[in-house]
């Protein structure tokens, strides 16, 4: 926990506002799946917020984003409205990807969202790619992309640090370490439960960081950046977190121990930077709830913005397989 | 007999193929703790051990070539991919280790490896979940493919997939994990042959996996209308049971294949391919097919359900071959 | 006009869309100091430099990855991957991500990727180095798979396919590269249609890659006999050119189709499904095809040869549809 | 170089002996496929003959081995008959995979060598499963992969080597760096160049070898193969080497600088390990020429039986897709 937060009042509201966007969004999408109007895979980022809201405030708004199947944090930090978000969880054409998505495809090019992608590993090359882009085209805009642990032990991922660091590109690997994939922890997966060294093995310059304390997530993002403005190629950075609830609404809870949940539900990151942000005299109660209030407002707007939705009329269903139209 | 769900009787013979012989073993990412991402092999862990039910690290690639090594060290695996989505990422060690190891070295090496996949769309989960790539990996010699689509052939495939020296891949659809109904724990299940699971005159319907029960439901329509459909369900896409598939449209003399790939290169092609390169003059009408639109497929209900092969769109394809 | 191999011709293509566009570059496993294991890049390095001429390390599936982001990026890269054999390691990323973006997003993202790639048998590289996979390709809806067969067509369709939004995939034969003969240079070469390569009456034979000049072959000696066969050279293979095939078949009333690839799950079985069941009446005979024997291909010559479709087979093949 | 040649006189020149063997039938396997008697792409191991000798010579005789493309020598010493390789190569049907897989894809059941692959990387996670089953099946024999630096950068490298790491598999990791894959030097593919220390971040115990020194790379192997019979799980060793010749037999040789070539030429494995057991008075001239007449006979009588090969009958080409016959 950073022993104080340095930033003005408003930033440091900012950043607790944004953590209870995500958090009320995604209390309500659960709620929303239960009643089936929001169905497929959902992915739950609650215990996780700190990183996205740290990690998505330190980089530019032009910046390049790919994320995973567990980016409705990452997508609204980006920009994408809330609204669209849900409105794709719905499947409806108001949708950030006209509804053909869903939660784990959520996509915006206005914002440099490049997904949402539900293939574990898949955001790592992608991100080197559009690095790689960015380097040719001589632009200074920086690349992020974000996976799991348990990404780790893919290929993919062994290939693309290499390539960024061979290459010296810009890109900032964001591991969020929540202990496990799925059911299988960190332990259980990799001979080498030290990521970072694993990483910087591979001459990525690599740094752990505690991914509950928001505070401590935006200055390790903004220092890499920094580093990698300077032209050193790559950073990774390994954020400590842990998933609230189960790994997605469709599954079950079979192999976590509920001793460890409660631990590390004591360490949410919401309570703890909003006691911060109180004791340091930075909000009162009138203005915690005001930004509750807010939050929750947003999120009833979205829902009742998807509620209206539309759906992509069926006859357009083959638009886009190709630029060109193409009848099958 | 005992009423089970589809999930259950593959545990039943994923059990009985663990108790009969000690070199079976399991492995897959999350096969363990979690009991697998479709909760088939749930209970395993505990009866078994960690020796045999095997968790792995997200590494798809490393942990079929391993399997095939295995295979070839004496052991009988069953290596469990989550989907056949992610399969790809395994497709090198599949088409240039396992499905050509036995020929190119002269007849020398086996690889009695059986993977286990989940396949299919239908639940809403997307462009990069809902893949059917069991009829395109038919494609490649040296393997075998199997697609089980009644509860017989969930338990009963397995056993005998073990028992063959060659690579088998099995292709469960995931539609199809909640399907309950009666299992006849004695029926002898071989993996050879394709099975007709109705009985008709008028016109054949060629079905496997997750388009069986919507080729059977059709059949019911069309009974209605007093068109009599024989449904053929193809269960072996690799090597096909020519055979069967012929002596069916002889009998019919009309074709309709249901299949939930994509239609350019679909396996439907291949079965029209066969048929009319020897039966052409026998056949009544031009052979049809019902597959899946070429579209990546999308979440929305709606798109996802237009996307895919349905009862009423089989129905009105059947009617078709007979107007 | 001047007389160059297929080689100098794909070479003199890169040049063109190097100097024409500075958003081309060039990516793969050697194709810098090396010139390429195919000796196609050769010299570009020198001409280009290591900006636009990029060696990668041996890792398929992340320089193919790392190339569509490039192209979302606002890049227009060429990526070469060695062989078709190896570029099943880049499957994930291609099915995965490359074809489904455009249309999972909505149509927010395009991938103007171009992936070269050697494909196919016939230099005894065994079954490792041997598949012709361009027509299993075909079956991914969002990709476009091109294959030339000729030297205009090896020059020509990289420039529109750079042009193109979406994913390419253009499969050079291995067997072409020393193929020489006179290049047009001011051919117009679209990426879109079939083409007649030869005129005829009485049968069509299909072809496209590393079957046309067999085909071709093939007419000559058919013509010897009397038999007047149209080679129809497919050139794209996704999306087929259709209305090509069509108005060649309802010409000649008789199709067989000369395809590298293994026969189940063929694209040769695509097109004969096509053809039936739209022209089924109008047909002669029953159609057919002539493709590489379902066999891992062997090193021994003859076993090669054996393996693959040779012209006898093609001709034999074709005096049977006319008897 | 080591100090002195601690073995025996015998052992010691048959390690000599080995070598020449080698040598001796990739020089003539060149010349044959200038004649176009060998075909296909034809890998030679000219100037890493220590390796194959000083590994292979270390492990029991039903150890299994997993090769690569440039595996002639691998095959050799694990004791494929030299007469069945060059049949092999000439697609004879007494060719040890019966014709069909040519030089790239030697295979002996026999003697639990298991190839010959032509996929870079395909080896390790092979060898993965292998240990797997000898550890499930209660065995006690060992199993070790060959592969190049340039395989490492390969997804599946990672993969493996975490998977034998986590598992405790005793997997012998051979790598032989010859510095150069294909035409790419090591340091234009990997960000890493330290190929141990790479290694070594996956918790696989890694030791960098003189590859040009036969006792070096014996005594290495056996200790790492003394630390992996307790039990230790997997080892890495990187051998030093340099290929002699070009890549393959097809390829030309456009990367490579003359001078780097001639100056480790100079260190070649055969003549400095010659001079130094004549040095050390286990050999003297005509003992070397025994040997090198014994290598050469060996090598003729090999070419004799596959000039007297035969063909596989094509009716045969069907047999072995599948185990029982199946009729296209
Ligand atoms: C290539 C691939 N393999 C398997 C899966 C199934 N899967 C989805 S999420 C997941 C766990 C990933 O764990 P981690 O990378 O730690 O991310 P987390 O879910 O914990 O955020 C798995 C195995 C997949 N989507 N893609
Ligand atoms: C997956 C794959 N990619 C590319 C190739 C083509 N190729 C064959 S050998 C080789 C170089 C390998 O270098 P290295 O691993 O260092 O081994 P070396 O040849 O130096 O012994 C390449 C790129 C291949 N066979 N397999
Ligand atoms: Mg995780
Ligand atoms: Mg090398």
């Amino acid at each position: 926990m950073s022993l104080s937060v340095p930033y003005p009042a408003e930033f440091a509201r900012q950043l607790l506002l944004d953590m209870l966007r995500i958090r009320y969004l995604e209390e309500r999408a659960a709620e929303l799946y239960g009643e089936g109007k929001i169905r497929g895979f959902l992915h739950l980022y609650i215990g996780q917020e700190a990183i996205a809201v740290g990690v998505l405030h330190a980089l530019a708004s032009d910046d390049a984003v790919v994320a995973t199947y567990r980016e409705h944090g990452h997508a609204l930090l980006k920009g994408v409205p809330m609204r669209a978000i849900v409105a794709e969880m719905y499947g409806c054409r108001e949708g950030c990807s006209r509804g053909r998505g869903g939660s784990m495809h959520l996509f915006d090019a206005k914002t440099r969202f490049f997904g949402g992608n539900a293939i574990v590993g898949g955001s790592l090359p992608l991100a080197v790619g559009l690095a790689l882009a960015e380097r040719m085209r001589d632009g200074k805009r920086l690349t992020a992309c974000f996976f799991g642990e348990g990404a780790l032990a893919e290929g993919a991922a062994a290939e693309s640090l290499n390539l960024a660091a061979l290459w010296r590109l810009p890109v900032l690997f964001c591991c969020e370490n929540n202990l496990y994939a799925m059911g299988t922890s960190l332990a259980r997966s990799q001979a080498q439960t030290d990521l970072c060294a694993k990483v910087h093995a591979f001459k990525v310059p690599a740094r752990s960081v505690d991914g509950m304390d928001v505070v401590a997530v935006h200055e390790a993002t903004r220092a890499a950046l920094g580093q990698m403005q300077a032209g050193c190629g790559p950073c990774f950075l390994e954020f400590r977190t842990y998933r609230f609830r189960a790994r997605s609404m469709a599954d079950p809870e079979p192999c976590r121990d509920k001793a460890e949940v409660e631990a590390w539900k004591k360490r949410g990151p919401i309570h703890t930077y909003g006691a911060q942000l109180e004791a340091q005299g930075l909000l009162d109660e009138a203005g915690r709830r005001a930004l509750e209030a807010e939050a929750a407002a947003e999120v009833e707007a979205a829902v009742a913005f998807a509620e209206a939705g539309s759906l992509e009329p069926v006859e357009d269903l083959l638009r886009d397989v190709y630029a060109s139209d193409w009848t099958q | 007999m005992s009423r089970v769900s589809y999930r259950e009787a593959l545990r039943q013979g994923l059990r009985e193929a663990l108790c009969r012989d000690p070199q079976v073993f399991l492995m897959g990412e999350d096969v363990g703790r979690y009991g697998g991402i479709h909760a088939v092999s749930r209970g395993l862990l505990e009866e078994f051990g960690e020796r045999r039910i095997r968790d792995t690290p997200l590494s798809e690639l490393s942990f079929v070539a391993a399997g095939i090594g295995a295979a070839l060290g004496g052991m009988r695996p069953i290596v469990e991919v989550m989907t056949a989505n992610f399969s790809l990422l395994a497709l090198d060690p599949l088409m240039n280790t396992a499905a050509t190891l036995r020929h190119m070295s002269g007849g020398q090496f086996s690889v009695p490896l059986v993977l286990r996949i989940a396949t299919g769309a239908g639940r809403q989960l997307a462009a990069q979940h809902s893949h059917s790539l069991e009829g395109w990996y038919a494609h490649i010699p040296g393997l075998k493919i199997l697609v089980p689509a009644t509860l017989e052939d969930a338990r009963g495939m397995l056993w005998p997939a073990l028992q063959d020296p060659d690579p088998v891949l099995i292709f469960e659809h995931g539609a199809l994990y909640d399907l309950e109904g009666e299992l006849d724990e004695r029926a002898v299940v071989d993996i050879h042959s394709a099975r007709v699971r109705r009985v008709g005159s008028d016109l054949t319907l060629v079905a496997y996996g997750g388009t069986l029960g919507k080729a059977l439901a059709a059949a019911e329509r069309l009974a209605g209308e007093g068109i009599s459909a024989e449904v053929l369900d193809l269960r072996v896409l690799h090597p096909l049971d020519d055979a069967a598939i012929m002596a069916s449209v002889c009998k019919t003399r009309r074709l309709l294949v249901v299949d939930e790939g994509w239609r350019s290169g679909s396996l439907a092609a291949e079965i029209i391919a066969r048929v009319v390169e020897r039966d052409f003059h026998e056949l009544h009408a031009p052979p049809a097919r019902v597959c899946s639109l070429e579209v990546p497929i999308p979440y929305a209900r709606h798109l996802e359900e237009a996307a895919l092969p349905q009862v009423p769109g089989i129905v009105a394809a059947a009617r078709g071959l007979l107007s």
